[in-house]
């Protein structure tokens, strides 16, 4: 088992794209879990789906505890600019 | 406007299944369409008034009427965000103000599909290159009220050029986005196919279902706008009384501009529809990313839970009697 | 009955592709609809019948033949919940007593249209006040259910106040659960519009549509249905003959009762169908929230596995032989 | 970043509106994932989703580690009635 | 082939919905067909396809002229995916090679779909009994595949047996992979009832809604082609050539065969059709599982992203063209 | 609150039925959540969903500790064999 950093990236589906293109500049692998609805500062996201811009989808990326800051760096503007949540938690990856 | 017409709009369909909808969110039933299904049938729906659009297009050509037609849509689109952006700032910051007005100056595709359905239903005859005027209201109004946002956002920098802005993304977003490409895509194809064999085979689902795909849609329609009517509150009377008077303007102001180029009764009704309606798809798909700083529960709460009802409820019938005094039955 | 009439029935399309589901997991083959696409049959198909029955409604009016049925209806609604209460619990405790008495007192829309088809295929006529009648058997036998549970409730915690308890919500669940909401909601657009232009442009939505969802919707159940059936040895014998009975008593007494108030051919069957079926949709969805202590995995899997397959293989020719002999061709 | 706890409630479906309007009286945001299926003592759930009401969801809150138990004796009540999972871990927020 | 032809195949709404989905990839629009909409659409277009043919079969009967097709059309399947593999063994590892072969000797369902709308617009007649070859077509490969796969893998060791392999679970895969499960199923329901009453009701549902259907799939599958093209850079210029090249010769073994057996111009040109196309949803279904050490963004990439567009584009009214010089018009 | 060790497992999903049978042979309670898409080792997951195969599921199991090695034993062959993530992290379960 290999000690991570197990990084969960909540924000509005259309920033998507974004964020994919940004954590793969930095090389890093990712899973999206897609119709995230939720209530944030900003209001409540996705009671109503006509058009699924207001949903939210929540990307993973466990990655080495040196690569962290780089990539919350990346991250940050986009949280910054657009509402969501970002968690940092410790997980260890079964080799394989 | 006398009671019958009233009634005859409210007793239809669309309409009832819209009041169904609304009545079961507020009498708190759990009744409601599983996501993605409302997406699907707005696809459906967009899908479906582009390619009859363009059909019917293919079938009478574009002539000088035609253009002069498309000429005054583009030129609404343009001038109704830029007349009541100015409004809104006496109340807004200018990113909010810049939402609702590019809500205002697009359209709502389904309001102008329940207006079909509404001539449909009274067997009055409107033309395939209405569809085409929506097509080119769509987009204009998002571009509008982005340049707005932007120079407010250089004059509070001072005049200072701020972050780089992404002219490219504004336009695709505008032109590009999802639903009015495939508007737009759609009536490129049906009026490409429209006269030749082939596009015969796809009227049954294009053409045959799409007023039960309506019904189906306004039911939903009708759950969300009630679920919105809470968020009413926060936008306060300036804000509901402009969702109520502004459409009424564009419809007065639309009616003009359709009597002086000469549109029939059913055209003008669905031009006039138009000018009326705000965008509660095509914009805030657009606004969420052009302008992620407005508050989508005041522009998508305006134009969803006010201005959508009002002007399927009380303005088609209401409109076509102003429609039948100034142009003619 | 004889062979032909059973193999008449077996060989349509409907029941065809319900089995062809039974097998599809019996096989193993990983064939399965996508969720929510089994919901959004679902909900079409009571959008349809729905509709579709209140057209009817419209055309044919309400006569005091009609009030008699309907009356019957509730009658039963309420009777077999109650009586089916007290045979459960010699075996069962309160909870799972009532939810099943529930499950077995309200109907299956779905079996409802399957007879429908059936008759449909057969050109035997039937009335669109049927379908009000299924509206109207959905909701009672879940409150009767639900007073029986709170009642055994109270007596355990020895007459004293149990936690408060919210009747509304019942009432709520019990009346305007969404597929209960959908149903009644539809049958009254179909009657207020039935005689008016504008529905017409929904029938082949609502109409031309509604045999090839259900074949797809059966197709589903029999994939469901068979994956259920493991649960049955938990189930156990007393439930699994049950499940299989008491819709035959049923089905006699719906039988006695069409015939004492001089029901057709076509609607006497419906009728007996109603009366013989057992909810899996809107009472699970009450049960789940009202009598959470109860078990679906009984109460679903008895309607879902065992009573919905025999209703629509052998049950619907089976009373149509009955109803013949009694009633007349 | 801000260490906060991690809260992740998995609950039936059709107990979701009780469960949101419990949380946002106590005034936390959170997120819903929909469409989760699962085990448990109670049987296997979302197996056939005919109606939905037997698919579970897992909704997440980011608290700070004084507004859990608080949190937590709402949230047990609803657990012991209808089944379910509550996991709390810890995790760290990034500010924005 | 002239270009009339070729413009004439351009022209129809289902080949320009799919240009119009490369076009919106290609212009980073974001239109994309929610999940799970796409899978319905493919199971809507399996069910429709194979009930449609199941009820020509029901009308034409099972002749030896049937049967010879049938027997070719199994022939084809063998033949192609074993020596396409010594083909791709030049380049490939056995893994890779053993997919791809298999994903050229199945077929695409697609394709074959498109190509009787084409027929229907162009009103020529073809056989309810070419559904069943192509149900046939789908399954072989796969199994050939996974043969040629497992027989490398055991040289590799060196002769030893390597881990127990699951031979029952290939034979499920491939035959009962939910995808031919449902075609073949749907094929079946419609022999059994083709000539019953019951079958007609599904019509509107199975018959008239296919056209627009297929329409909107080819718009998803327009999108998602467009986005594989990136991973044509991946595949090599082998792959690329293979793509385009193994399709041509596949069609003209399918033609000679077609001449030998008697095929008229229709079935002809869909028996051509088939053998020149490749699967991107059965295969790759299949081979996920038995295979999966092979890299999906080549087989899928090649087969859908190639060899589907040109089939659809060119392969058509080229194959048309190609039958009528062979067999006659 | 009982300290539990929280397994996610993001795999392909047509490995799901496979992995349950395991994980129900160890007697184990699990959620999952569908529809998962991600970039990997092994390419992109899930960009174009005709027929779900490609997409993934990421499945949770709240354990014992001393429950996790029989656990990872069984899903290591999985992973190694059609790729994925296994993220091992602490937990505490409210008890109810
Ligand atoms: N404390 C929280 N816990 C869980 N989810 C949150 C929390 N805060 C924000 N979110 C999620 O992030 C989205 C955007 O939040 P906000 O930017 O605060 O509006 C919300 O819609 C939620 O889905
Ligand atoms: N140990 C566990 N790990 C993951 N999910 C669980 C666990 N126990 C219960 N669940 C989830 O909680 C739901 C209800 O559980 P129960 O109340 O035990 O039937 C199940 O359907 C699962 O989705
Ligand atoms: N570092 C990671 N972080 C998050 N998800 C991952 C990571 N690596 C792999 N995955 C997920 O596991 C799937 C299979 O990965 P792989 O076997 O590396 O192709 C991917 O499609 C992702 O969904
Ligand atoms: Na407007
Ligand atoms: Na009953
Ligand atoms: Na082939």
């Amino acid at each position: 088992m290999q000690a991570l950093k197990k990084v969960e990236i909540i924000l509005g589906a259309p920033e998507l794209p974004k964020l994919q293109r940004l954590i793969e500049a930095l090389g890093h692998n990712y899973s999206v879990f897609h119709h995230v609805t939720g209530r944030g500062d900003r209001g409540v996201r996705g009671d109503d789906d006509l058009t699924g811009v207001f949903t939210n989808i929540c990307l993973l990326v466990a990655c080495r505890a040196e690569e962290l800051p780089a990539l919350i760096e990346k991250v940050r503007p986009l949280l910054k600019k657009t509402g969501g949540l970002c968690l940092v938690s410790d997980a260890q990856s079964v080799l394989h | 406007m006398n009671t019958a017409q009233l009634l005859g709009n409210f007793l239809s369909p669309p309409i009832l299944f819209f009041l169904l909808g609304l009545a079961a969110t507020l009498v708190r039933s759990d009744l409601e369409l599983p996501s993605p299904l409302p997406k699907i049938l707005s696809l459906y729906l967009l899908f479906s008034i582009g390619f009859r659009g363009g059909m019917e297009l293919a079938h009478s050509g574009l002539t000088t009427h035609v253009a002069a037609t498309l000429g005054v849509a583009i030129l609404a689109a343009v001038a109704v965000p830029a007349y009541t952006y100015f409004i809104l700032r006496v109340r807004l910051d200018p990113a909010n103000a810049a939402a609702i007005a590019a809500t205002y100056g697009s359209i709502s595709a389904v309001t102008f599909i329940t207006a079909t359905a509404f001539l449909d239903a009274n067997k009055i005859a409107y033309s395939g290159h209405m569809v085409a005027a929506m097509a080119l209201m769509e987009s204009p109004a998002i571009v509008v009220g982005v340049v707005f946002a932007r120079l407010a956002a250089k004059r509070a920098a001072g005049g200072a050029e701020t972050e780089a802005f992404d002219w490219g993304r504004v336009g695709r977003d505008a032109f590009l986005n999802g639903s009015v490409f495939l508007l737009v895509g759609s009536l490129l194809v049906g009026a490409i196919t429209g006269n030749r064999p082939g596009a015969e085979a796809l009227k049954p689902f294009s053409h045959q279902l799409y007023a039960g795909v309506l019904a189906l849609f306004l039911l939903d329609m009708g759950i969300v706008a009630a679920r919105r009517l809470a968020d009413l509150r926060r936008a306060g009377v300036f804000l509901v009384a402009f969702a109520i008077t502004v459409p009424l303007v564009n419809a007065a102001l639309g009616l003009l501009a359709a009597r002086l180029i000469g549109l029939d009764h059913g055209d003008a009704l669905l031009f006039v529809i138009l000018c009326a309606s705000a965008s509660y798809i095509a914009v805030p798909a657009a606004m969420r990313l052009a302008i992620p700083e407005a508050n989508p529960s005041l522009y998508v709460t305006m134009a969803l839970a006010l201005t959508f009802p009002f002007n399927i409820l009380i303005g088609i019938p209401l409109y076509q009697a102003a429609v039948t005094a100034v142009i003619g039955p």
